[in-house]
């Protein structure tokens, strides 16, 4: 213990301390990841049978077959891993690993809790706007790798498709940004402490009452643009044309095995991340709807971070349960009409919430 | 840790390479990247002098503009690029060339 | 514009409705799947799923057996002594006959039911198992008779020691002598050994 | 810390002047196009270095998120993008070199030569002084600049979008 702690006081030894704690951070995320991308699957059957009046699977590991993801999951790592005769092998190989690594190095600045952040970069929000359009290089990398000119006009179709979107998306995180005055995910997190009557989706809690009131209809329009565009940006239905599982070939066609299940495990991780950016800008963040049910940082710092973390963790949750549940209520929308949404109605009305906003900020923030 | 030379010595094998681009390429879209490459470098240079020399951010605010500058560009340049293919059936510079009288 | 203002107001509330619906469905209404192997659905009264015949009522009249359409059901009755008691029928009635063979060969059956509609003692009926396939198409050939091989020999060779009893009898009184009793014992087994190999 | 930001560093920059090698001197020209992905993410690590974080963020969005999927764009839509080759050609190579070579030795000789002013700017966050600087002394070229956008977005789909000739 005598050595651990003079390790530890040693400053020439705090980079190997900090290394370590950003390394066990970093494995600590990717199983979270994963574990909800296995979660989220089953959620997702889950739903899908509800909906349809249907049970899911029940069968495997007992309880409501919870460990049927599971067993999926052994069966992609185990089976072969067809790789085409006439794709461009370096390139196929490449893609899933970037579409891979680009939705997760997102999870960096994504504030879990008080103290449960990867970096609290000044530029957090900006940064996982710009990390996520690398997934469109990978996407398209992969579409004409596979050398399918099916799977190319998929990933052309779903290249426009996030591109466009990443338009609505930006303009109504701007609102958010706006409020709070800065781009850090713990600053934009924390402008909305105590009670849910201070999020930035119900009026933020920053400037006095008649403020709050008046912001109120254009915040909620943000968050609905923000939800909706959103959607289209990691291809769920009724935006998900890039891949169209059965009807309409998408980008992915040519995978198989594993590769196909980190194409699968990056689109799980990346709803987890659009809902956790929805959550820490628009729904409070790691703040509990009520302030006494949350533990403040005096009393016990670790507990404060394990129920911030709760709180963020069962937002993101219910979001992505929502996503869900849209997918499974409304048909897809065909590719004239998602560019008519995009360009027609997301565009002019954010840029309107947006003038809207910033005079009220204005005004207000006398 | 670094100084200067470091970054004006990667800015400028970038430049080096983005007109070796420019002047050997023959596809119209890869002269495109050499010039992408050639304004990379730029910037580069924008941004390392405004750390290292000015010390204020006025090199950055120029970067900036250079970003948003190749995007118009990129996108004219396509535009254009899309126009010759239609009409000529190539996208090589050298096939281009009714104006050479 | 306003059609512009209105496909918005339409598209929002739709959305919503469909929500409702499916929010509907998720939690209050119940799954009309079942869980099959532990939760068995109970058949319809009169689903015609499989022929079944509880042998004891047989009256063996062969009555099914004449009114099929495409003779699957194959019969085999001997005369019961006299003296003999084999149980009463459903009716009340003595039983006559001991029953050695009756199979219904399923591969053929096109389960019209006539010889549900004929039977007079609701011997044979409709049943309605869950699981009526099979692997391979012999076990869709069907024997009813829960009697042994043994059984059934013992049955026949009483049978033939009766009726050359009962020939001796007419014999004695000076009737015209015939052969006939002696070829009938080898009444057609038709088919049965084709299909049903002698494997089980 | 010192030895491990050395090391990332200088793997960025064999990255960005490798990949950028790699866009000038691939025969495929989809290779070359992919190839500008990481001088992109090697140029934005490196004004990451250069403590210009929002910039860095800028060139990961515009350059890779919109310049480069143009660029791809652009190379499906011009070439026949019937077999998986691209092939891609390039003229006049050994010719080219005598004046790289010579553009090379100016700009050494005058990095090394010329004193350069030394006044390194302290590592702050940048985001709120660059938008100052731009509300404030580069008001002008920033609103030139949304101009611009403005124009070459209208330019680009009036020259992109198909129209019968009258003729």
């Amino acid at each position: 213990m005598n050595v651990l702690t003079s390790f530890c006081n040693n400053p020439a030894n705090w980079f190997f301390i900090k290394l370590a704690i950003s390394l066990i951070y970093m494995v600590g995320m990717i199983t979270f990841v994963s574990v909800f991308a296995l979660f989220a699957i089953w959620l997702e059957r889950k739903i899908s049978a509800w909906a349809q009046d249907r049970l899911g699977p029940m069968e495997t590991g007992g309880f409501h077959g919870w460990l049927q993801t599971v067993a999926d999951m052994l069966k992609l790592l185990l089976k072969e891993d067809i790789i085409p005769d006439a794709v461009d092998r370096p390139l196929f190989k490449l893609a899933p690993y970037i579409v891979f690594a680009s939705s997760f190095a997102a999870f960096a600045t994504l504030p879990f809790a008080a103290n449960l952040i990867g970096t609290d970069l000044n530029i957090g929000i900006y940064y996982i706007v710009a990390i996520s359009s690398l997934v469109v290089i990978a996407i398209i990398m992969a579409g004409w790798a596979s050398n399918n000119k099916w799977s190319l006009f998929g990933a052309m179709r779903s290249a426009s498709q996030m591109i466009s979107y990443e338009v609505p998306v930006a303009l109504a995180l701007l609102i958010p940004i706006l409020m709070a005055g800065s781009l850090s995910m713990q600053d934009l997190v924390s402008v909305q402490a105590g009670g849910f009557w201070n999020w930035t989706i119900f009026g933020g809690g920053g400037f006095k009452l008649p403020f709050t009131v008046v912001a109120l209809p254009f915040t909620v329009l943000a968050f609905l643009i923000y939800f909706w565009a959103s959607l289209a940006e990691v291809n769920r239905c009724p935006f998900d044309l890039p891949e169209g599982e059965s009807e309409i070939i998408g980008f992915h066609v040519e995978y198989s095995a594993m590769r196909f299940g980190m194409f699968f495990f990056a689109e799980f991780a990346n709803m987890f991340l659009v809902s956790g950016v929805a959550v820490a800008l628009f729904l409070g963040g790691w703040y509990a709807p009520l302030p006494f049910l949350e533990v403040s940082a005096e009393t016990s710092p670790v507990l404060h971070n394990i129920i911030g973390a709760f709180w963020f963790i069962s937002k993101s949750v219910i979001l992505v349960a929502v996503q869900m549940w849209l997918r499974w209520t409304l048909p897809r929308f065909r590719v004239d009409q998602l560019m008519h949404v995009c360009w027609k109605v997301f565009l002019p009305f954010s840029l309107a919430n947006i003038l809207i906003v910033s005079l009220l900020v204005v005004l207000f923030n006398q | 840790m670094h100084d200067l030379n470091v970054y004006l010595f990667i800015s400028g094998a970038l430049f080096l390479l983005g007109l070796l681009a420019v002047i050997t390429r023959k596809n119209a879209v890869s002269v495109l990247m050499g010039i992408e490459l050639i304004l990379n470098s730029a910037g580069l240079n924008f941004v390392a002098f405004s750390h290292f020399s000015t010390g204020n951010l006025s090199g950055q605010a120029a970067a900036l503009f250079v970003i948003i500058v190749a995007a118009a560009e990129a996108a004219v340049a396509l535009a254009v690029f899309l126009n010759i293919y239609r009409l000529k059936g190539t996208s090589e510079v050298n096939k281009v060339n009714i104006l050479q009288g | 514009m306003a059609a512009y203002f209105k496909d918005i107001w339409i598209g929002v509330t739709t959305i919503i409705a469909g929500m409702a619906v499916t929010l509907r469905h998720m939690i209050f209404e119940r799954a009309i799947t079942i869980q099959y192997p532990r939760e068995i659905k109970e058949m319809y009264p009169r689903a015609r799923a499989k022929l079944f015949n509880t042998i004891e009522d047989c009256e063996c009249c062969y009555k099914c057996q004449r009114i099929c359409p495409i003779d699957v059901i194959f019969i085999k009755g001997l005369r019961a002594g006299k003296d003999e008691d084999i149980g009463l029928l459903p009716d009340g009635k003595p039983k006559k006959m001991h029953i050695i063979q009756f199979d219904i060969d399923f591969t053929k059956c096109i389960y019209c039911g006539l010889c549900v509609d004929v039977c007079e003692q609701k011997s044979l009926h409709w049943e309605a198992p869950q699981e009526a396939s099979t692997v391979t198409r012999e076990e869709l050939y069907i024997d009813f008779t829960n009697i042994s091989d043994e059984e059934k020999q013992a049955l026949i060779a009483k049978d033939e020691e009766r009726k050359k009893a009962k020939a001796a009898m007419k014999k004695k009184p000076g009737a015209k002598p015939g052969v006939k009793p002696a070829a009938k014992p080898a009444v057609d087994k038709p088919k049965k050994d084709e299909i049903k190999p002698e494997t089980d | 810390m010192e030895f491990l930001s050395e090391l990332i560093f200088w793997c960025f920059v064999v990255l960005t002047v490798g990949s950028a090698a790699v866009v000038v001197f691939h025969s495929r020209i989809i290779y070359s196009a992919f190839a500008l992905l990481f001088t992109f993410v090697g140029v934005g690590a490196l004004y990451l270095y250069l403590s210009a974080d929002f910039l860095a963020a800028s060139q990961l969005l515009i350059y890779v998120g919109a310049i480069l999927t143009l660029i791809i764009f652009g190379v499906f839509l011009t070439t026949k993008v019937m077999s998986i080759d691209l092939p891609e050609q390039s003229h006049q190579r050994f010719l080219a070199l005598i004046p790289i070579t010579l553009i090379g030795i100016v700009i050494l000789w005058v990095i090394l030569q010329t004193p350069w002013a030394v006044n390194p700017a302290e590592a702050a966050p940048t985001t709120k002084e660059l938008g100052r600087l731009l509300m404030s002394r580069y008001l002008v070229p920033f609103e030139l600049a949304s101009v611009l956008l403005l124009a070459a977005l209208i330019g680009a789909m009036r020259l992109a979008r198909y129209f019968k000739m009258e003729e």
